[in-house]
């Protein structure tokens, strides 16, 4: 603990990130409930009206919606998302290249073969193309696909953090009186390897984000009028010298809550990964 | 042949890697829901004409028979022809925006490239001081920023305001993007903000990790001078993995290039692709994909080989 | 190693200068040259595709008949046309026309255009329509007669839809039509790079002396509406066709520009009549109810009754067969009740497929939606690229909303879409009065007969009708200097008119 | 105090700045290095030797502050810029350290590297340069100068790039060169004929030399006088032989006492130890740094103290320093002697005051194994072969060895790094399969890996690992890891059972019961390998195989080790497989010697057969390599050139024909040497004759 306050004096930039996590989970959480205006209200006495007019504290959209409920709303669509993404990718990453890289071999051969071969299509354009000819996304199809693209990336951190361990006497020390390979894998190998994988889920935390945001923005994204915070950006691109906080606002959203999130996952891995 | 083999190696495995991918791919888009003849003719096309034209295409084939017949026709460089506009062979339309494409991931390459490496190893040079704290944390954020948020500050700032570039990216007719390089810089610079943090950013840990090693130790306490340090032991060494991040991450670049030619409406694969699957043009979609994965797989190739020449350890294996 | 460094970024910045000062040479629009930026990236193959790069295509390719500023019909390639019973049609063709590959245009040509629809491999648009010719018969070179299985009015008027451009008998559409399209327009194709570009230069051999006004059209395909305006804006185009009434307002605050509009179009919002919920009339008497007309105007940046209409029939309130029927009012009680009674007391869920890029759309999706849910309606939207919905989810949803263009007479529509057999009967309505309202509107050679049956049809969608009509403006951003875009109901632009203001 | 000195350390502190607070690594420290003089220093780890040679480079981490002066020609190093230092380091200060491979850059040639040490120090032009670099490789006898500087480090083996990193130092003739553990990463015979390179050097150039290890024989045969370090001070400074043989003061003492020597046995002496372990001091400690470890300690020792001189040139930092009452040296503690015999009366034995075994029997501890006379061995390995195979090559880590440990026994074996004795190690532990020939344990075949080994094979088969850092799971408290092999190994369900016999073996090991919920990293380096060891013995197992076990501990922390394991085995009638690259532990600790090369058998016999004549030359060449702690034993060594042949290579012959002093020119290379017997329990593979043999007597 004393190491961390002190790790986090020298990096004073975790505070202000930290709040701004902290500000949107509450955003995500509580948020929604207690917006003067839905989501998806239409107040046509104000159409793209400025940020403080007509009670709407970010001004609103051409269809008179209020930006700052949306993108509360759209807070927690994100989230969501990239919490589930991350975390699935994270999971099923340790499970694969926990089990390609213990047994090794050919089973690791084909798996580095198969990761070479999943890796070699970015996975915005993968996501983007399943995405694209699936026609249609909602929140379920798009961290599915999401939490596939990153899989890769993922597990092979999993399995480079496993290789690290893997010859470590200790696992030998187990093998010599005869534990399973799960025991092995997940009760000897798995928590001296948390600390990168920890380090991994928040930063594929704010890789997702960007993700998501990414594909909003493509227009393969969540449907309106969900508040997706890419797809609130390029849907007011058209307004944007009308109505500059249409689109101002969810990039900021957007920004703030990346770097938040990759400043703590900086910081995380000061802590967790003992050098310097 | 012994120089050669990690070559051929490479090339086996390449071919391999891309096989597979041109499978899975030629899978995932033709399994697909939907039915190409049927989104050819649309909604009210009369079945006769939909049969008529699954047969003329080849859709009654059994899946294996028109993967066979699109990988070979890929390996003679036919790219086939475009579903969405009737007629249009792909290659007609594809090599030109791949060319702009490329063009423009090059130029961003010029930007980012020395631009990372030099703040990358100014910040691992003065780890812990003012100076690296400043470009981490402007290397994290460009980094965290999606292209499209970083693009559109860009194209506010430069394009809108100083009005300095073209708010979008459009050749004029019968021009090539060479008379048009005025296009290029907003595009490349939105994708140099998002390499230059992460390029930096590696350049800086492994400077960082260089200048930690024993044989910096031994250069200083040789006597060398602390610029002979930096420049011939430390960054030699330092510059190999950036060398691989920098490869390894072409097929990010293109990634990135989807979201930033939309953005700015640049007539490239990025666009390409973006409209193939807007429009649902599956061998167009295709195409596209194969060629992002071959960007990559090429790279990454080369990446490795390069890597292997610059490195003394791979180029003249060991003697003990 | 350092040096080398410093030197390859001082040559990077040095770059980037010199590319930023090059960058002021925007090109000067010669002032005979006229460059639109088109959304849709692509030709039709004529007669196939619903795309609608019209200002392409009515360039290359011309048809039977025009219509004037004041929607009349005119001679275009044919000089006469005349029936006695509506059955016979003998149409007397231009002579000296000459196709752009320097082939005559004859009756061989508009008979085969014709005969194309009924060709199944083509897959013709248009097959259903003209399935009421029985047969084309070519006396001589520039005489054509044609002979219909029943009466048929407003026949004519078929031959003005834009999927019916007069083709060169002796080409290969199948082969050629999408890269090297060919016709006899006011302007001839030069280069065409798909996806990116088109050049048109003008037809020296067109037939219209004098006419087109302009050399050169430069058709760029940018399949971002903002970047279009943007690039009129910047000076690099000079006509954005189908803009949104968001760009309308903005384009109104700068200098230099206008923003016209030409004609009406429809968006239709229909509900399938043949399928869950909306086969229960009461359920489509419920969505109407739940409808406010002004709010949809306001949606759609307008005012109502000004630039924006609203109405529950196939019929535009600026037509002459327009019958005003009285307002519905915006009532979500009786629209929940009406729910109730139908079965659907907590409400119910529904999809609405729309084209997300289409002008007017995604904003009427989503106020539709607004508006409906008090009344207990849960509506999912779907939207998809113009082109994808088009071609995939049209004609097969359970609510949708699609637009319509014009027809110069409704009648042309109706038959199309509202008939239990009409290829594109959206709302898949099959109502035996309908039919046969449409049946006699078309045989009906009186006009306060036909009249009658228009008030009468009107009446029976007001009752129990599939469709909401919302009419919007159908707007083109353009320069100000530029004068005389014509573009008529058909939605065909007529550029060989268009010009700058000292230029002629 | 003939000469002025060349370098002269006052009153020098080196304190680092922690999250923890301010860790003092070098306190009040003085030496004078004369002209042509060496200076060895020894000390444990953690004793700021290495922070003693970069505070006078002024290398040191950003968050260190130093203080004092260190005089170096009149100049204070310590006032000198970064700018002013370069003209020092290299030139008149040189340094060479413990890992040659990662002291050179690997993406530079050699000669590159040598080049422009000259270059920026004397301004030479290239060819110049080169030449000068050429010279310095030819000086340290490195044949193909021409040929190694055209290569990479990873090009050469690892003495040649220590031999290189020597003449990088040597190439502006420094003043003072500084050794800091140069041959600790080196086998044994590169480290004697590096020693001697060293020796030679300095007297040809007039150096002086500043020697730093932590192996008290390696920096008795180089160092005319001996600085002690202990926790940042020197506690004890005199001659060489002054020190070794009169040490005065009790660290001094104690760590001398607990290194094996020649002659010392388990049967006959204990080590000595040294309780407890270096730790960390902090800026406000006072007193004797050694006080809390020292068996003599008293009021004075935590206010009085520093060095003062005893006899001329030698001082020492202990009161106590006169007392007599502090045993001096050789004062590890006799034994009873007890008959040698597998068959050896009963299993009380061990030495007085140690517990009773009965007790530990019940709870299954040690020593369930009863005395056995059967005469088959424990463990027998034969015509065992293992190949490593890649794509490029095959290499053979053991080429066909026969091997026997006997019950109740402890075997042994010794060799180079790379001789195979680890694999063997692994094979018989069931880590690995043999390539081709059968381990036997007890007559049954289990030469297989652990997964198709029987349970009561896996828990009579045991495995101590080299380093108990990696060998006990981070995450783990000592419980847990006592716990687990309980639970999995021997099936006991009750928690409160295993509670018990967990702090059982706890207390086997002299480890008390707090140390139950102790995270394994929060151990020292010590308790860990007891632990390790503990772990070992929960099944009572037949075998343990030791592999290095001490290797990576402090000697004073090896000592206690040795002590235990020797302990145990004498309850438990376990048998041993010891391997160990140092003599002197495996002389401490064995009945039977194994003695390896190259994946084959040298020879085999009893302890005492071994170790003395007649013996197998490469033997003859390991024993007059190892470096005594008896200063007296300066024995001429026998240096082996060159390095040991590829592993993959076939060899017909001997493979110690290439290195071999006594090699019989033909017959050694192309015929595999025979199995001589010199007595019932002792053989040699050797062309050589056993007159031929005996004759050869060094020691």
């Amino acid at each position: 603990m004393r190491r961390v306050w002190y790790i986090a004096k020298r990096n004073p930039l975790i505070f202000p990130a930290l709040i701004i996590i902290l500000f949107w989970l509450l955003a995500a959480v509580v948020g929604p409930s207690r917006m003067a205006f839905s989501y998806t209200a239409m107040d046509m006495d104000h159409q793209m009206t400025a940020p403080g007019m007509g009670g709407h504290f970010m001004g609103t959209d051409s269809l008179g919606r209020d930006i700052w409920s949306r993108i509360v709303f759209g807070s927690r669509s994100i989230l969501t998302i990239a919490l589930l993404t991350s975390l699935f990718s994270s999971l099923a990453g340790v499970v694969l290249g926990f089990t390609a890289g213990y047994f090794g071999g050919r089973i690791d051969a084909l798996f580095l073969r198969a990761m070479d071969i999943m890796m070699a299509v970015p996975p915005l354009v993968l996501s983007m193309v399943v995405l694209g000819v699936l026609g249609n996304s909602n929140i379920l199809t798009l961290t599915l696909i999401v939490s596939i693209a990153y899989t890769p990336a993922t597990a092979r951190v999993a399995r480079g953090a496993l290789l690290s361990c893997k010859n470590i006497e200790y696992v030998d020390a187990a093998r010599l009186r005869g534990e399973s390979h799960l025991y092995i894998m997940f009760r000897e190998i798995l928590p001296n390897t948390i600390g990168p994988i920890i380090v991994e889920v928040t930063a594929r935390f704010a890789y997702s984000i960007m993700m998501v945001a990414s594909l909003g923005f493509l227009g393969v994204g969540l449907q309106p009028p969900t508040p997706d915070w890419g797809m609130m950006v390029i849907e007011n691109k058209t307004i944007i010298k009308a109505a500059p906080w249409a689109v101002l606002y969810p990039s900021l959203a957007i920004a703030s809550l990346v770097i938040a999130i990759s400043l703590f996952s900086d910081f995380l891995s000061k802590v967790v990964i003992r050098d310097q | 042949m012994t120089f050669f083999r990690p070559f051929l190696k490479r090339l086996g495995g390449m071919a391999i890697t891309l096989v597979a991918m041109s499978i899975l791919i030629f899978l995932l888009v033709e399994l697909m829901p939907g039915d190409a003849a049927q989104r050819v003719l649309g909604q009210s096309a009369t079945p006769q004409a939909v049969a008529a034209l699954r047969e003329s295409m080849g859709l009654n084939d059994p899946v294996w028979v028109r993967y066979g017949r699109w990988a070979s026709g890929m390996l003679r460089g036919d790219l086939g022809t475009s579903l969405y506009m009737r007629g249009v062979p792909i290659a007609s339309i594809f090599w030109r925006k791949v060319g702009n494409s490329l063009v423009l991931a090059m130029l961003a390459l010029l930007f980012y490239v020395p631009l990372s490496i030099v703040f990358g190893v100014l910040a691992g040079v003065k780890a812990g001081k003012l100076t690296d704290s400043i470009i981490s944390f402007f290397g994290l954020a460009t980094m965290a920023l999606p292209e499209f948020v970083s693009g559109i500050i860009l194209m506010t700032v430069f394009a809108v305001k100083l009005a300095w570039f073209p708010i979008t990216s459009v050749i004029p007719i019968g021009e090539s993007v060479w008379n048009n390089l005025d296009i290029l810089i907003l595009p490349a610079l939105s994708i140099t903000f998002v390499m230059f943090g992460y390029v930096s950013r590696m350049q800086r840990s492994s400077m960082i990790s260089v200048m930690n090693s024993d044989y910096i130790r031994s250069a200083v306490l040789k006597g060398m001078p602390m610029r002979k340090v930096i420049f011939r032991h430390a960054l030699k060494n330092a510059l190999l993995p950036t060398i691989t991040i920098i490869g390894m991450n072409m097929g990010w670049l293109f990634g990135g290039l989807i979201v930033v030619e939309t953005l700015f409406g640049f007539p490239g694969l990025g666009s390409l692709t973006m409209s193939a699957v807007k429009t649902q043009d599956t061998p167009l979609i295709e195409v596209c994909a194969l060629f992002i994965t071959a960007v990559f797989v090429v790279s990454t190739a080369i990446t490795d080989l390069l890597y292997g020449f610059l490195n003394p350890r791979i180029r003249y294996p060991g003697g003990s | 190693m350092k040096k080398k460094l410093y030197l390859l970024l001082a040559a990077g910045l040095v770059l980037l200068l010199a590319l930023s000062g090059c960058s002021k040479s925007t090109r000067a629009s010669q002032s005979k040259t006229i460059r639109i930026a088109e959304q849709v990236p692509n030709l039709i193959t004529p007669g196939v595709w619903d795309g609608q790069a019209f200002s392409l295509d009515s360039s290359i390719y011309e048809y039977l008949v025009d219509i004037d500023t004041e929607g009349k019909l005119v001679p275009a390639l044919a000089t006469s046309w005349e029936t006695t019973d509506g059955k016979v049609w003998t149409i007397k063709l231009r002579e000296g026309v000459k196709f752009h590959d320097g082939s005559d245009f004859d009756s061989e040509d508009v008979k085969f255009t014709i005969m194309r629809t009924q060709d199944p491999t083509v897959g013709h648009l248009k097959a259903q329509d003209f399935s009421v010719v029985d047969s084309v018969d070519t006396p001589d070179k520039h005489t054509v007669v044609i002979n219909l299985k029943e009466v048929r009015p407003t026949f004519i008027y078929q031959m003005t839809d834009y999927n019916m451009a007069i083709l060169s008998s002796s080409y290969d559409y199948a082969k050629f039509g999408e890269t090297k399209p060919m016709g006899t327009g006011p302007f001839k194709l030069d280069k065409l790079t798909p996806k990116e570009s088109a050049k048109l230069v003008r037809n020296k051999n067109y037939w219209d002396k004098g006419y087109p006004l302009a050399d050169e059209l430069l058709i760029y395909f940018v399949p971002d509406i903002d970047a279009s305006v943007e690039m009129l804006e910047a000076g690099k185009v000079d006509i954005v066709p189908q803009v949104t009434p968001l760009i309308r307002q903005r384009l109104e605050k700068a200098e230099g520009f206008k923003v016209v509009s030409p004609y009406q179009e429809q968006r239709f919002i229909s509900m399938a009549a043949d399928r869950k919920p909306f086969d229960d009339n009461r359920v489509r008497l419920a969505l109407k109810y739940a409808m406010d007309p002004e709010i949809l105007a306001k949606a759609c940046q307008g005012t109502l009754n000004t630039d924006i209409f609203y109405n529950e029939t196939p019929i535009m309130n600026s037509l002459a067969q327009y019958r005003p029927l009285p307002s519905r009012g915006h009532d979500i009680e009786k629209a929940k009740s009406l729910l109730a009674q139908a079965g659907y007391p907590k409400g119910l869920s529904v999809e609405l497929y729309y084209a997300s890029d289409h002008p007017y759309s995604p904003a009427l999706a989503q106020t539709v939606k607004e508006l409906a849910e008090p009344a207990g309606f849960d509506i999912q939207l779907k939207g998809y690229p113009r082109d994808v919905y088009l071609s995939q989810y049209w004609m097969n949803a359970p609510l949708s909303i699609t637009g319509w263009g014009g027809r110069i007479d409704p009648s042309v529509l109706l038959n199309l879409a509202f008939t239990s057999k009409g290829p594109w009967n959206e709302s898949h309505i099959k109502d035996q009065e309908v039919d046969q309202i449409i049946t006699k509107i078309l045989k009906e050679v009186d006009d306060s007969a036909r009249q009658q049956l228009y008030d009468r049809l009107q009446e029976v969608f007001y009752e129990r009708g599939t469709l909401i009509n919302v009419q919007v403006p159908y707007l083109v951003a353009m320069k100000d200097t530029l004068e005389d875009y014509r573009q008529p109901i058909t939605m065909l632009p007529q550029l060989k008119y268009a010009h700058f203001k000292d230029v002629k | 105090m003939t000469s002025k000195p060349l370098l002269d350390i006052h009153n020098l502190n080196v304190v680092y700045e922690t999250p923890s607070g301010s860790i003092v690594a070098i306190r009040d420290l003085s030496l004078e290095l004369r002209a042509n003089e060496a200076m060895g220093i020894i000390g444990e780890s953690g004793c700021g030797k290495s922070t003693l040679s970069y505070a006078i480079l002024d290398y040191l981490p950003p968050n260190a502050r130093r203080s004092g002066s260190i005089m170096f020609n009149g100049d204070d190093l310590l006032l000198k810029t970064e700018k002013e230092m370069q003209n020092y380091r290299g030139d008149r200060i040189a340094m060479v350290y413990q890992n040659p491979y990662s002291a050179l850059n690997p993406s530079l040639t050699i000669g590159e590297q040598l080049d422009e040490v000259t270059r920026v120090h004397r301004g030479f032009p290239r060819t110049q340069a080169r030449e000068e670099s050429i010279k310095a490789l030819k000086d340290l006898s490195l044949g193909e100068a021409e040929g190694i500087v055209r290569r990479y480090p990873h090009q050469v083996s690892g003495g040649i790039q220590q031999r290189i990193c020597i003449a990088m130092a040597l190439l502006c003739q420094p003043d003072i060169m500084i050794l800091d553990e140069p041959t600790t990463a080196l086998d044994v015979t590169t480290e004697a004929s590096i020693l001697d390179i060293i020796g030679e050097l300095k007297e040809r150039h007039r150096m002086s030399l500043i020697y730093i290890s932590h192996d008290i024989g390696v920096v008795n045969k180089i160092s005319d006088r001996i600085a002690v370090m202990y926790r940042g001070e020197v506690v004890e400074l005199g001659p060489q032989e002054e020190l070794f043989d009169h040490p005065r003061h009790p660290y001094t003492r104690a760590l001398i006492n607990c290194m094996p020597r020649a002659g010392v046995k388990k049967e006959t002496t204990r080590l000595n130890t040294i309780p407890g372990y270096v730790t960390r001091r902090s800026a406000d400690e006072r007193g004797c740094p050694f006080a809390s470890r020292c068996e003599k300690r008293n009021a004075v020792c935590e206010e009085i103290y520093g060095l003062r001189e005893i006899e001329s040139g030698h001082l020492a930092a202990c009161d106590r320093a006169y007392a007599d009452d502090v045993s001096e040296k050789k004062a590890a503690i006799p034994l009873v002697p007890k008959a040698k015999s597998p068959a050896g009366a009963g299993a009380t034995g061990g030495w007085s005051g140690t517990k009773d075994s009965s007790a530990a029997a019940d709870a299954g501890g040690f020593g369930t194994v009863g005395p056995d006379t059967a005469t088959t061995p424990l463990i027998r390995l034969e015509k065992v072969y293992k190949y490593y195979r890649n794509r490029k090559r095959t290499v053979r880590a053991l080429d066909g060895i026969d091997a026997k440990i006997e019950k109740h026994d402890v075997l042994g074996v010794v060799g180079e790094s790379g001789c195979g004795k680890s694999t063997m190690g692994h094979l018989v532990a069931g880590l690995l399969a043999p390539t081709k020939g059968n381990i036997y344990f007890e007559g049954k075949d289990i030469s297989a890996t652990w997964q198709r080994r029987s349970g009561d094979t896996i828990r009579d088969i045991q495995l101590v690992f080299q380093n108990p850092g990696r060998s006990l799971n981070p995450s783990f408290s000592v419980e847990q890891i006592l716990d687990r092999p309980i639970k999995k190994m021997l099936k006991i369900r009750s928690r409160r059972e295993r509670r018990a016999m967990v702090i059982d073996l706890l207390k086997k090991v002299d480890l008390g019961e707090e140390y139950l919920s102790r995270p394994s990293t929060r151990l020292s380096g010590g308790e860990k390998q007891r632990i390790a060891v503990a772990r070992a013995f929960v099944t009572s197992p037949r075998l343990i195989v030791c592999d290095e076990p001490t290797s990576a501990l402090d000697v004073s922390v090896q000592a206690s080790v040795l002590n235990l394991l020797g302990e145990l085995q004498e309850q438990s009638h376990t048998s041993y497989l010891f391997i160990s690259h140092d003599l002197n532990v495996v002389n401490y600790i064995s009945d039977h010697i194994l003695v390896m090369y190259l994946g084959r058998v040298c020879e085999y016999g009893l302890r005492d057969e071994v170790v003395n004549p007649p013996y197998h030359p490469y033997t003859e060449a390991l024993l007059s390599s190892a470096p005594d702690v008896n200063p007296s034993h300066k024995q001429k060594p026998i240096r082996l050139e060159g390095a040991p042949p590829d592993p993959s290579a076939r060899i017909v012959g001997c493979p110690f024909a290439g290195r071999c002093h006594k090699k019989i020119d033909d017959l050694c290379d192309t015929t595999p040497p025979p199995l001589k017997r010199l007595s019932e329990t002792h053989y040699i593979f050797c062309h050589l004759s056993e007159d031929h043999l005996k004759g050869s007597a060094h020691l």
